[in-house]
């Protein structure tokens, strides 16, 4: 399966919400698209391109907006598929994916808490990594390394 | 494609009358076994390193496997031999802990103390990185690894400090790596330079030579850069790329590149 | 009794890590858990950010204390791939046998955990001795025990000493027999049989709904191996098979990963006989090996310098022994990563923990969650 | 066989301490050689006698259990203190007891405190029942055999007592799991033993020994003996029967939020209890203090040569529970309890009806038909 694979399978379905599909080595491709288009394009993938596996969700922070990252796996293709979409700083949140592959729940839940991106309709939006009530996103490029933070933290379990 | 399963074939779904009859023969086969000699090593009085136990060590008797005669590799804790130090200071920085600070030591020179590395072993992670980077050889790292002290201040090692495990003669760290062949070297902007000679005097190898240049002559109404007419030359088989003259340089004339 | 939560953590016997499972139970079934993780979370990613590419190193040992190579190679499969760089092929060999004498060392210490979830005493320390053994090669080539430091981008730090592989085949030779008595210690023994078959089922489906890898998901009877399906460095060459299993249960995953300590020491003969045969150099062209691939000297007061090196994405997945890891790297032309996401086998399969868990006893949850063999520290990173 | 009892030796000692502490002050003398004064003292040092045999006897099992379980796992186990590692337990003694004894909030200090010191208390009794050998107390109890049974089977309940009142959720479950598991395998126990008691004709642990002057009774009630052994352990709670302090599950069952001295009684009890338990395995079907017939007379006739063979009988005993330990996993509750009903019980009813059979007959097939003592 190559990007332009992809990309025949994809257009029909998402129209102007895929926003391209471009080579990435050691993968069948990456797919940039709007975020409008989240839920089409993980049930699409699963489906009908057989992605049965989600790998990882991941979260960068670009400063001016973030981006997420879906890794899919597909037994049939024995391909990895990268997903990704920008999100606006300011209004950071996009559709789970949790109802489509079980295994995105922990994965939304840190990218949560790290980058602050937000997912809609997650089952179950805690706090993974970091403990309850922490309000920093460490993995953004607003926290620095060296100066480090003071804080209360209020344990899990009362 | 495989299918798991056990190395002989069997198992006790096969054959339940042995219940529990093979693990016990099994204890019993290495209780006999142990009953020479076990497998372990009485440690404050048998060391590995120690080469009387190298070869006695063997979890069967005749049969020395594990332990060898490499053991010089270990990283533990450094040997710095100041004499041979240049305070070139790539050890501090290639250190990814931050872990090394370059203190000066006395030498003979008053005008350009010469630095060399302490170490913090708090927070030192014994990567090797700083071995690696030492173009002189002078610090290694050696099979000591005992070090636990109740005071934390302890913990720091003086250069004099490392110099004495350098006396100590431990075995270290043979491996060497060279630099690659056709690595990046030292350039120069010669419109920027003032000669000032700033690089050739704080160079750790000396290896840089300020030539003359020639004074161009100064054409009707242009006025001539102040500047003493010398430019730095730099031998490239002798740096050891620590950047020192880069960072030293008022102008900023100094650059890292590839030359064909 | 009535139902009650029960905390097994952050300091209980079961976790082999830092970490909290929740548990509901009435009497001696197990209602509903809640695994809770984070406390061992050292925002390796975070840090990454901040260091030059060979320095991320040092944090990839740390980040699985029992696969250290594992992790090494994966995030090295990265960068390269961020930074363009092609490694030589005897550094790929070396690579790949450092990670299959890390997956019977992984291995050998789950064993050992595993049976002591199980009560039993003495193959624990077998396994902990055995692992010894694997540990002393590792010195050998890279002078520490635990965390290497080994791999570096574009290459690997060193070649193996002289007279390294006879003495690696012959701790090869030495676990062969070991496997044996493994076998005979837990297949072999009734009460082991009968604690361990139908348990903590988790069959294919669900397998792959809840992201499960690894020995579990071959144990699922799912054939997939990314050693085999995407073969990285230099797999293709190597002749090996997928160790597989049926019965989606924990004897079932002993089994499995009783076959790939197996199958590891078939891919080391052969990785072994190709070191002896092929000298060559140990990094790619122009790399120094100490500073990071852009290389990127500092002044004495911290003026910096650089290289450009163009930009790039780097996306790597290594079968590693707990399941198979990913590794996303971004490198935006600067001196340190921009940055480095990484995705964990045990993340997956804890998230998964209700799905295995939940119908068992109480004391079935030591060997189900032995038989996943959590590593906190990549979970956590 | 020598005439010698505990009892009687330490009757003497205590009339020769008073004897002297009356020739020193003749004034008292009269008073407190009285014979009563005399058997209460007797009574004081026979007890301590045996309290320090117990205790000796008890910190030498676990050496013994240490050492043999390190070379089952090819270690070596404690070796430092004293020689080869002899006084390491009286070491580990000691820490345990200079340390804090502390409580857990709101747990029932009536219970927290009585449930281990009575759990020691009944484990040191039993020892004072059971015969080492001919001349060791004066073994004529007529039911010693049933009173060592009973008082064995007290400690589920101390066990549950002190696990409820430590107000924690795992010695919770461990007391329950105890609980369940000692009364499950108080059946088989008895039963086991029942079948002996039809060999021997008699309830009393000295005459169940002479009758196995013999013939020990391993061999017409080996399967008595695997099902006493297998039940021994579960009463002992070892591995593969330790669920109740099954520290994968349950951290350390019971005893877990005992600490210091408290702990310590917990554990020499328990080890106590191993030691008891080996001891009931020799006196019932490894003839005693007695040695096979064919052994030359010289092994046996010098002092103090049946506590020696006892002894010896004993650690081999306890030696095989260390190699079961050394070797098996640990079972399941349900499996555990299963085993119990299920199979226990019905081998034990066989081996009744076997001994009653053998007894019948009066014949006893594996050392040819001899005179059945308990017709």
């Amino acid at each position: 399966m190559e990007a332009a694979d992809l990309e025949r399978a994809l257009r029909p379905v998402l129209g102007d919400r895929l926003l391209g599909v471009e080579p990435f080595e050691g993968t069948a491709g990456r797919v940039r698209f709007r975020r409008e288009g989240a839920v089409d394009l993980f049930r699409t993938a699963r489906d009908t391109l057989l992605f049965g596996h989600l790998t990882m969700v991941g979260g960068i922070d670009w400063v001016d907006h973030r981006e997420v990252v879906y890794v899919l796996w597909s037994d049939t293709a024995r391909q990895y598929a990268i997903l990704s979409a920008d999100v606006p700083a300011d209004d950071a949140h996009i559709e789970t994916a949790s109802a489509v592959w079980p295994s995105a729940n922990w994965h939304e839940r840190e990218a949560w808490e790290l980058v602050d991106i937000s997912f809609d309709h997650h089952p179950d939006l805690r706090h993974l990594l970091t403990p309850d009530g922490y309000v920093f996103h460490p993995l953004l490029r607003s926290f620095k390394l060296h100066e480090p933070e003071e804080l209360e933290v209020k344990s899990r379990h009362v | 494609m495989t299918e798991a399963k056990t190395s002989d074939g069997e198992n006790a779904a096969d054959n339940p009358i042995l219940y529990v009859a093979r693990p016990m023969a099994t204890a019993a086969r290495q209780f006999a076994k142990s009953l020479r000699r076990p497998s372990t090593i009485v440690y404050p009085y048998e060391r590995l390193e120690d080469p009387r136990f190298r070869d006695q060590v063997a979890v069967e008797p005749g049969r020395p496997i594990g332990v060898g005669q490499v053991w010089d590799n270990y990283r533990g804790v450094h040997a710095l031999n100041i004499a041979t130090c240049i305070s070139c200071n790539l050890c501090a920085f290639s250190c990814p802990d931050i872990c090394i600070e370059m203190v000066t030591v006395p030498g003979d020179d008053p005008k350009h103390p010469k630095k060399c590395p302490q170490i913090d072993y708090g927070k030192c992670s014994y990567c090797g990185f700083c071995s690696d980077a030492c173009p002189e050889g002078c610090l290694t790292m050696t099979t000591r690894y005992e070090l636990s002290t109740p005071h934390r201040a302890e913990m720091v090692y003086s250069p004099q400090k490392l110099n004495e495990v350098f006396r100590s003669k431990l075995p270290m760290n043979p491996i060497r790596l060279e630099l690659p062949e056709n690595e990046d070297r030292i350039l120069l902007d010669p419109p920027l330079c003032i000669g000032c000679n700033a690089c050739a005097r704080d160079c750790p190898t000396q290896c840089i030579t300020m030539l003359d240049v020639p004074r161009p002559d100064a054409k009707p109404g242009e006025k001539l850069p102040k500047r003493i007419w010398k430019e730095p030359v730099v031998n490239d088989s002798d740096c050891v790329r620590c950047g020192t003259c880069i960072s030293v340089c008022p102008k900023e004339c100094l650059f890292w590149g590839s030359r064909p | 009794m009535s139902e009650m939560w029960i905390n097994m953590g952050p300091q209980h016997p079961m976790t082999h890590g830092l970490w909290n499972l929740r548990v509901k139970i009435d009497g001696e079934m197990v209602l509903d858990v809640d695994p809770e993780m984070g406390y061992l979370h050292r925002g390796i990613e975070k840090i990454s950010e901040d260091r030059h590419y060979n320095e991320v190193i040092t944090l990839m040992d740390r980040c699985c204390y029992v696969a250290g190579f594992a992790w090494e190679h994966l995030y090295i499969l990265a960068a390269e791939q961020a930074l363009h760089i092609r490694p030589p092929e005897r550094a790929e060999y070396l690579r790949v046998m450092s990670d299959e004498f890390q997956r019977i060392g992984s291995h050998l210490m789950w064993y050992a955990a595993f049976v002591q979830d199980l009560g039993l005493m003495s193959p624990f320390l077998y396994g902990m001795r055995d692992r010894d053994l694997v540990l002393d090669l590792f010195q050998a080539y890279t002078g520490a025990r635990l965390t290497y430091e080994y791999m570096r981008v574009g290459g690997v730090r060193n070649d193996v000493p002289p007279g390294f592989t006879d003495r690696a085949r012959k701790v090869l030779d030495w676990l062969d027999d070991r496997y044996r008595e493994y076998d005979a210690l837990c297949m072999g023994s009734t009460i082991f049989r009968e604690r361990c078959d139908d348990l903590g089922i988790l069959k294919a489906n669900d397998c792959v709904a809840h992201g499960v890898t690894g020995p579990m998901l071959r144990a699922a009877g799912v054939r997939r191996d990314l050693r085999k399906d995407r073969p990285y460095a230099v797999y293709k060459q190597i002749d090996f098979d997928v160790a597989q299993a049926d019965a989606a249960d924990v004897t079932a995953r002993y089994l499995v990963r009783m076959e790939e300590m197996r199958q590891s020491n078939r891919i080391l003969r052969q990785v072994l006989d190709w070191l002896d045969h092929h000298p060559g150099p140990m990094m790619a062209d122009n790399l120094p090996r100490w500073l990071g691939a852009p290389y990127a000297p500092i002044g004495n007061e911290g003026y910096l310098l650089k290289r450009s090196y163009p930009k790039g994405t780097g996306f790597s997945a290594v079968e590693e022994p707990h399941g198979e890891a990913c590794a996303y790297v971004v490198n935006e032309g600067a001196l340190h990563p921009y940055r480095v996401k990484f995705r964990s086998p045990v993340f997956s399969n804890i998230s998964a923990a209700r799905q295995y868990l939940v119908g068992y006893h109480v004391a079935d949850i030591p060997p189900i969650m032995g038989s996943v063999d959590v590593c906190v520290g990549e979970v956590d990173r | 066989m020598s005439s010698a009892t505990l009892y009687s030796v330490s009757y003497a000692l205590a009339a020769l301490i008073l004897n002297v502490i009356g020739f020193i002050i003749p004034p008292i003398r009269a008073p407190i050689t009285n014979v009563d004064v005399v058997t209460v003292l007797a009574v004081l040092i026979f007890g301590a006698l045996l309290l320090a045999a117990s205790m000796l006897n008890t910190i030498l099992l676990i050496w013994w259990e240490r050492k043999l379980l390190g070379r089952f796992m090819d270690r070596r186990g404690a070796m430092h203190v004293g020689f080869a590692g002899l006084l390491q337990n009286f070491a580990d003694g000691f820490k345990l007891f200079r340390k804090n004894t502390f409580q857990p909030a709101e747990a029932d200090t009536l219970g927290f405190y009585s449930g281990p010191t009575a759990y020691m208390v009944t484990s040191m009794i039993l020892f004072g029942i059971l015969p080492i050998s001919s001349g060791w107390n004066s073994g004529s109890l007529p039911l010693s055999l049933l009173l060592a049974l009973a008082i064995f089977s007290f400690a589920p309940l101390f066990i549950f007592v002190s696990a409820w009142s430590s107000n924690n959720k795992y010695s919770l479950m461990g007391g329950m799991r105890s609980a369940a598991q000692m009364i499950a395998y108080e059946v088989p126990i008895l039963l086991a033993v029942v079948s002996v008691v039809i060999l021997s004709g008699s309830f009393s642990l000295t005459t169940i020994v002479y009758e196995q002057q013999n013939y020990w009774f391993w061999g017409p009630l080996v399967v008595a003996l695997i099902v006493f052994v297998a039940a021994m352990l579960a009463e002992m709670e070892r591995i593969p029967f330790d669920l109740p302090e099954a520290e994968a599950e349950l951290v350390e069952g019971w005893n877990t939020e005992y600490g210091g001295m408290l702990f310590a009684f917990f554990m020499l009890a328990d080890y106590l209890r191993a030691l008891v338990g080996s001891i009931l395995v020799v006196l019932l079907f490894l003839g005693g203090w007695t040695l096979p017939t064919w052994v030359p007379s010289a092994a046996t006739s010098f002092p103090l040569a049946g506590i020696l063979w006892f002894m010896l009988k004993t650690y081999l005993v306890f030696g095989l529970f260390v190699w079961v330990r050394a070797s098996l996993p640990r079972v399941r509750t349900d499996q555990l309890l299963r085993v119990g009903w299920n199979r226990m019980i019905p081998l034990a009813l066989l081996s009744v009806f076997l001994a009653a059979a053998l007894v019948t007959v009066r014949c006893v097939p594996v050392f040819g038909c001899v005179p059945s003592a308990g017709a």
